[in-house]
């Protein structure tokens, strides 16, 4: 998805060439290295996405490398009409949700009963193990029908919580699939 | 070996000789990344040392050393420059470098105008080298003293800088003769007689002793 | 287009002190942030830092009638138009650019920090490990690409605005009448007139750290327009007059065997 | 929110109360700054704190923690007493007109039909006088002593002045200067809007707090205005997609309600959950109920949904009558020992929930412990918490890594109900997935397990739809909006306002207007349907800026439901006749033929047409706005009830100090003590701009961190006097419950209030740190709040509650 982007001077090539030309302090490498931010931002392939905090729903525009196909940098969308391209404190961090921040989890994290530390697990390996327990769970304690008699195909024993930080479409996947599992202990941060 | 060539006379000793040159030289190197780091246009001076950066730390280095060979020469000398009764006279009149005069009073070691240049350079730069850690601290010091630092180093500089142009004309070509005091430590019999009579008399005397 | 002159008016009577401003600036410029401890303040850091261009300070000011204010005020570069910084700074890192501001050639500072020291509002920064003293550049690079500065940008509330001088002056004074009372711009008057204007709600010398009469200072007049020029005049002189005495009376001569000594 | 975002910058006065709007929504105040640049609005803020959103308020006017109902009361009661109400509104589109069941009254704190056994009202008597066609009797003169109005001014003539004064800590002088200013939108041509937050939610008369303002907005003619309504500043970047896909245990996409043990049958359901309204004028839409949740259970288990399986109704689970689920009940019996596996995605309750020790202490009898995050948090990480060994906890947890939000593609919903798209502009990091994608993969591995083994009510987990993926096997998105916005699963032909159309089988539904309860239509969540045009045109990824109203509507900018309205109840900007109250700021104006401005709740005519026309309010059974409100736990009109810990003994009001109909839990941990002299303040709970909810974001990401590095409780400059506390100190806070070390931010901007003739000093601290990170930030606020929640909502009461605060003696090196 490609934007267009609001120049604010609104001189655009005449301003670009001419500021260059202009410049009688030949940029040296550092320099070029800045100015390169600003060129690669031209460039860049330019995603919307929405900010990840309050429910202002402010537009943000990821711009990715062409090269490393990776985020270099994240700002305010001006043509969203909400934010018009302003971003508060969290939002203008956006970048720091990417990859870059080294704090990002990227392996699966396993811990064991009684066991002091995370092991490094394969997806294929949790889904199972996950599923299994929850199976074990929900079939033993499923509650076919409650105390007056009636049916109510139920489990009381495994529960959801969350997610109001993800999309909607994830959102409606799990409404969806924790009621087919028969859950009733479902609840996320709105009521938080 | 005075005793061997009675024309000429040893003036100085190599301790002497080593710390005048390390401050001259040192003295010099600063005025001359200084001016570089002053003046934009002298862009060739930093280009020469290797960039802005690498002028600045030679500057600074360069400092320290001048730092330190002033407080060598400063107890080498100080003696020998502690100024006299016959030294306004001298002063008065301009050292006989500039109009003919009737008579300078005779001269001990060092002139008057040596002396003077002498006391500029300790003064000028214990508070070059002072202002210089300044700057070189500015951060650690009231925002008020560290401007002063900056404005008294150029300050500095430009007393020092003036006068070391005249202590280089006076010692070379101004004085024939002189300039060999600073490299073989030793002057004619006759240059002494000029310059410093009274020490050649102790000299003499000490010798013969 | 070159040398079209740029005003960032900060308008502290919008500032929400939201802080976009603050981290848009650490991200465009890929600052690193700092480890900070919670020292009864919102405001932190403390004050600006090599690597914290631009910095909101909190104040809680009672004003002369009894009510209480937060303040808030975003601090940076002004940009001035006769910056200490750039008359100082030794190697041209410092700069005025085609826009009227005051940018910086990151690779040719060498933190000698007389810009540091210089600067009438106390603004640029020197860092330890680089050895090189940072501040504020408007963005250059995106004022070059046709972009508002990270800051301006990010700004949610329109207390960071951005334009031609004559234009963004006429809004300050505009927004000054608007809000009558103590306001005032700050920043047109002296000098040489800054490029970041601020409009103030309460008179200058209420708000910390800003100065109220804020002028180059006299040691770097004198040291830049008397001692500097003086050096060359200084060592100029005295060799010009030492090659005219050598011209003129010439070398001192010894004057051999001559009793006494001149 | 009723509104959106824009649409505050229409506002006359905005009243700021329940929510600090510049902390934590800084662009919704980008809006509320523009109303004050060009329409010159008052902007008033009401909270206990004087906080960066007071700085830019044209004042600020402090309030005690808890007595908003009490504030607002005295409000109403200015309102009426003044005559500051919009009469032509209240007679026409509220209930004030209708005449109450003779039985229904109010005593002493507690209206009619109170069990105080099991703290429940029966709400037999909360009903209107029916005539004999079972249409409310009415006194369009607002005179009878039974109609609403005349009730609701009783009922409000208690919260005098000086009454409201000495419970809220108000000065009289600060109440009549917001009464005034704010009433005085009660005119065709002025708008009124109230911003809300957790501020208002977090109690247990959260609900009540609202609806008391709901009182305000509709006695004013502020609801279905531009410039007006009632707007919640949600806190969640999808918290308002997440309630609307009902995440929740009372509810099911759409806010269709969950099937009752007692509903043993579909029909009986259907029956029980579609209103009914014999006024021929009342639209009353939810008359179309079953259409929406047939076409629920048809998204939900596909083919296998026939009307021979009732639709698949019996495979889904059932509540029991009168029992809750919520997250409060749900850790209450997780630390009972009987909850054995939990999924927590994006959250962090070992921080963010009440009484977060005993969240902490359940999560250890826990067999399995699923979390899928971005960053590691205190909650996937409770079992290396402080105090707890390892070596003790039997839990087997999962710490699943999720994309981050650029990381995918999908629509999220802001609190102005604007459907967003955003696009995936980078791969997650290494392993890492979507939430949705885990949530797909699990289902199949679970999926199997039963087709291979079998097991309870397998047919609702086999029959479940779960087709979602791409031919690589991962979630294809669009796949599951468009079964979110609906399709027919035949071909029909409808009749559309007398134009026959043909639909086949798996065109997508336009518009919720055509599902049909007959199977003939399967759709996910029914106020999503129209996020898609029939042509297949994803309207939540429009982008175009025209604005032909210039209020800021912007109809082509992403999608908003219901069917892309963008402000809800819109018909009530306009008269009976349909002509807009205010020319200037024409939302909506009816030509005859049609309605002209923003989508229209409706296509009817106008009110005053007896005929065809219906009244404004058509989600509504009354097709009215419910100044009496008998749908609430707790009572048809708001009553002021003290928090459940708060410094009071008595109620000024009443004889009933708490909120009679909210549910106490009993657990050891479950301490309370009210006006007790070891913990005198008043304390509040609160975020900051820098960090978001529990931090688990937001401490990882060293830019904010740096900004708010760690755990502070402002206290006000004379409370920090008597106890000798200096800025920055280090402080210890302590409740019934437990206690964090913090830093003392001595400050100005609390100052105490006089409350029944004592003086009352409060703190509040940000609820946005955890012991994992950063190392020294300080540990969780919620140690500190009681597990209790609001009567209707469960919504925990994290804004008043009882502290003290002590110096902590530093050790010196």
């Amino acid at each position: 998805m490609e934007v267009t982007r609001r120049g604010f001077l609104a001189l655009t090539g005449a301003m670009g060439a001419g500021a260059t030309l202009g410049l009688n302090l030949a940029p040296t490498k550092a320099y070029a290295a800045e100015l390169n931010k600003m060129n690669r931002l031209k460039t860049a392939k330019q995603y919307t996405t929405v900010c990840a905090y309050c429910s202002c729903g402010c537009g943000l525009i990821c711009s990715v490398d062409n090269k490393t196909g990776k985020i270099f940098n994240i700002e305010g969308d001006p043509e969203n009409p909400i934010n018009e391209g302003a971003l508060c404190a969290k939002g203008a961090g956006f970048f720091d949700l990417t990859e870059a921040n080294k704090y990002r989890l990227k392996k699966v994290q396993y811990r064991a009963p009684y066991s002091d530390k995370w092991e490094e697990k394969d997806w294929a390996w949790a889904f199972a193990r996950i599923a299994r327990l929850t199976k074990d769970a929900r079939d033993k304690d499923f509650v076919t029908t409650n105390a007056k008699g009636q049916l109510v195909n139920r489990t009381e024993s495994v529960a959801h919580l969350g997610s109001s930080n993800i999309d909607n479409e994830e959102c409606w996947l799990i409404s969806a699939s924790v009621r087919a599992l028969g859950l009733v202990y479902i609840d996320h941060q709105a009521r938080i | 070996m005075s005793h061997h060539d009675a024309n000429m006379v040893k003036v100085t000793d190599a301790t002497e000789r080593i710390a005048h040159w390390i401050l001259a030289l040192s003295c010099l190197f600063c005025l001359i990344s200084g001016l570089g780091l002053m003046f934009h246009t002298w862009e060739i001076i930093p280009t020469i040392l290797g960039g802005y950066y690498a002028t600045k730390w030679l500057h600074i280095f360069s400092g320290v050393v001048f730092a330190m060979a002033l407080a060598y020469a400063y107890f080498m000398w100080a003696k020998e420059c502690r100024f006299e009764k016959d030294d306004l006279d001298w002063i008065l009149q301009g050292g006989g470098y500039l109009w003919e005069t009737e008579k300078l009073p005779p001269v001990y070691k060092y002139n008057a105008g040596q002396k003077a240049f002498f006391w500029c350079i300790v003064v000028f730069g214990i508070l070059i080298v002072l202002t210089g850690l300044g700057m070189w601290f500015s951060d650690s010091l009231p925002v008020v003293v560290a401007r002063l630092a900056f404005m008294l180093h150029a300050m500095s500089a430009f007393v020092i800088g003036s006068f070391f142009v005249v202590h280089l004309y006076l010692g070379t070509i101004g004085n024939p003769g002189t300039v060999q005091a600073m490299f073989t430590g030793k002057c004619t019999r006759a240059w002494c007689q000029t310059y410093c009579p009274r020490w050649l008399e102790d000299h003499d005397k000490n010798c013969v002793a | 287009m070159k040398n079209m002159d740029i005003v960032k008016v900060i308008d502290v009577t919008k500032c929400t002190a939201c802080r976009g401003c603050q981290v848009a600036c650490k991200q465009w410029n890929e600052q690193q942030a700092t480890r900070t401890h919670n020292w009864g303040s919102y405001q932190n850091p403390p004050d600006l830092q090599s690597n914290t261009w631009t910095l909101i300070r909190f104040q809680e000011y009672v004003d002369k009638d009894g009510t209480f204010k937060w303040l808030f005020r975003k601090d940076g570069c002004m940009h001035c138009t006769d910056a200490a910084c750039v008359k100082v700074c030794p190697s041209g890192a410092l700069y005025y650019t085609e826009f009227g501001t005051v940018g910086v050639h990151r690779d040719r500072c060498i933190g000698c920090k007389a810009c540091v020291t210089a600067c009438p509002f106390g603004i640029p920064r020197h860092d330890v490990r680089t050895d090189k003293c940072y501040k504020c550049d408007l963005c250059y690079t995106r004022l070059l690409g046709d972009q508002k500065p990270a800051c301006v940008l990010s700004c949610p509330t329109g207390a960071l605005t951005i334009g031609d001088r004559a234009t963004m002056l006429k809004k300050a004074y505009a927004r000054v009448a608007e809000l009558g009372g103590d306001a005032n711009v700050y920043g047109d008057k002296f000098v040489g007139g800054t490029h970041v204007i601020y409009v103030l709600g309460e008179k200058p010398g209420v708000y910390d750290e800003l100065p109220e009469h804020p002028k180059m200072p006299a040691t770097v007049l004198w040291w830049k327009n008397f001692f500097k020029p003086f050096t060359l005049i200084g060592i100029g002189g005295v060799a010009g007059a030492a090659a005219l005495h050598y011209l003129i009376k010439g070398p001192h001569e010894v004057k051999e065997n001559k009793e006494g000594g001149e | 929110m009723t509104n959106h975002y824009i649409d505050l910058k229409n506002s006359d006065v905005i009243l700021i109360m329940g929510s600090n709007a510049a902390e934590h929504h800084p662009l919704a105040f980008k809006w509320i700054l523009r109303a004050k640049e060009k329409n010159g609005a008052r902007i008033i803020h009401v909270d206990p704190r004087y906080t960066r959103t007071s700085a830019r308020c044209d004042y600020h006017v402090p309030l005690r923690s808890g007595t908003d109902i009490a504030f607002l009361g005295g409000m109403i009661n200015y309102i009426i007493s003044n005559e500051k109400h919009f009469h032509d509104y209240v007679v026409n589109y509220t209930n004030a007109s209708f005449l109450v069941n003779p039985d229904f009254s109010f005593d002493n704190g507690l209206f009619s039909g109170y069990d105080a056994e099991k703290r429940k009202y029966s709400k037999d008597t909360w009903t209107f006088q029916m005539d004999a066609s079972g249409i409310p009797l009415k006194d369009p003169t607002l005179t009878d002593p039974r109609c609403v109005f005349q009730l609701m001014k009783q009922h409000y003539s208690r919260y005098t002045l000086d009454k409201v004064s000495s419970i809220t800590g108000v000065s009289k002088e600060n109440l009549t200067r917001v009464y005034a200013e704010y009433s005085a939108t009660g005119v065709p041509d002025k708008a009124g809007t109230e911003c809300y937050a957790l501020g208002w939610t977090q109690h247990t008369v959260g609900v009540q707090n609202i609806r008391s303002m709901a009182i305000i907005q509709l006695l004013l003619g502020n609801m279905g205005i531009a410039g007006g309504g009632i707007n919640a500043l949600r806190g969640e970047p999808n918290v308002q997609g997440s309630t609307d896909h009902c995440i929740l245990y009372g509810n099911l996409p759409g806010y269709l309600k969950m099937p009752l043990a007692s509903l043993d049958t579909l029909e009986k359901y259907l029956e029980k959950c579609t209103p009914k309204c014999k006024d021929p004028q009342s639209a009353n839409y939810y008359i179309n109920y079953p259409n929406f949740y047939v076409s629920w259970l048809k998204a939900l288990y596909g083919e296998t949904a026939t009307p021979e399986t009732e639709f698949g109704y019996q495979w889904s689970p059932k509540l029991d009558d009168g029992k809750a689920y919520s997250q409060l009940h749900l850790f209450d019996r997780m630390y009972e020992g009987k909850i054995k596996g939990l999924f927590a995605y994006g959250t962090d309750p070992a921080v963010s929930s009440p009484n977060s020790l005993k969240t902490r202490k359940a999560l250890e009898k826990l067999d399995f412990l699923v979390c899928a995050n971005i960053f590691d948090n205190e909650t996937s990480s409770f079992w290396f918490g402080p105090g707890v060994d390892p070596k003790q906890v039997k839990t087997e947890c999962f710490l699943l890594p999720a994309a981050a939000t650029m990381e995918k593609e999908g629509s999220q919903s802001n609190s102005g109900r604007w459907v967003q798209w955003k696009y995936k502009a980078a791969d997650p990091p290494e392993d890492a997935i979507s939430c949705g994608d885990i949530q797909i993969r699990l289902m199949d591995a679970i999926k199997a397990l039963y087709a291979k083994e079998g097991g309870p009510n397998a047919e609702s987990i086999l029959n479940l739809k779960w087709d979602y993926k791409d031919r690589d096997g991962n979630m294809d998105v669009l796949k599951v909006a468009k079964q979110i916005n609906g399709h027919w699963t035949a071909d029909v032909e409808i009749d559309d306002k007398g134009v026959k159309k043909q639909f086949k089988k798996g065109d997508l539904v336009p518009t919720f207007g055509m599902l049909k309860a007959d199977g003939t239509t399967a759709c996910g969540n029914w106020i999503m349907s129209g996020s898609f045009g029939a042509d297949g045109e994803n309207k939540m990824a429009k982008r175009g800026k025209d604005d032909p109203t210039g209020l800021g509507l912007y109809p082509n900018w992403s999608f908003a439901w219901p069917v892309n309205r963008r402000i809800i109840y819109n018909r009530a900007s306009c008269d009976v006749n349909g002509k807009p109250y205010n020319p200037k700021r024409k939302l909506l104006e009816w030509t005859g033929d049609k309605w002209v401005g923003d989508v229209p709740d409706g296509p009817w005519p106008p009110m005053a047409d007896k005929e065809k026309g219906k009244y404004p309010f058509i989600m509504k059974a009354d097709g009215v706005g419910s100044l009496f409100g008998p749908a609430m736990a707790d009572g048809p009109f708001p009553e002021h009830y003290e928090p459940l810990e708060g410094p009071l003994t008595k109620n000024p009001l009443s004889g009933q100090l708490n909120n009679p109909a909210i549910e106490i839990f009993k657990a050891d941990v479950d301490q309370v003590a009210n006006a007790s002299e070891k913990f005198p303040y008043v304390c509040t709970t609160y975020s900051c701009t820098e960090h978001w909810c529990s931090g688990a974001l937001t401490r990882w990401q060293l830019w904010l961190l740096e900004m708010q590095p760690e755990l502070y409780v402002e206290i006000g400059e004379a409370l920090a006097k008597e106890k000798g506390i200096k800025n920055g100190q280090k402080v210890k806070v302590s409740s019934a419950r437990g206690e964090v070390k913090c830093v003392a931010m001595v400050t100005k901007r609390f100052v105490p209030f006089t409350v029944e003739g004592q003086t009352v000093h409060q703190v509040g601290l940000p609820f946005n740190y955890g012991w994992l990170f950063p190392e020294d930030g300080g540990d969780s606020t919620n140690f500190l709040t009681p597990s209790v929640g609001d009567a209707n909502t469960f919504c925990p009461e994290f804004k008043a509650f009882m502290v003290n605060v002590s110096k902590v003696q530093e050790r010196t090196l």
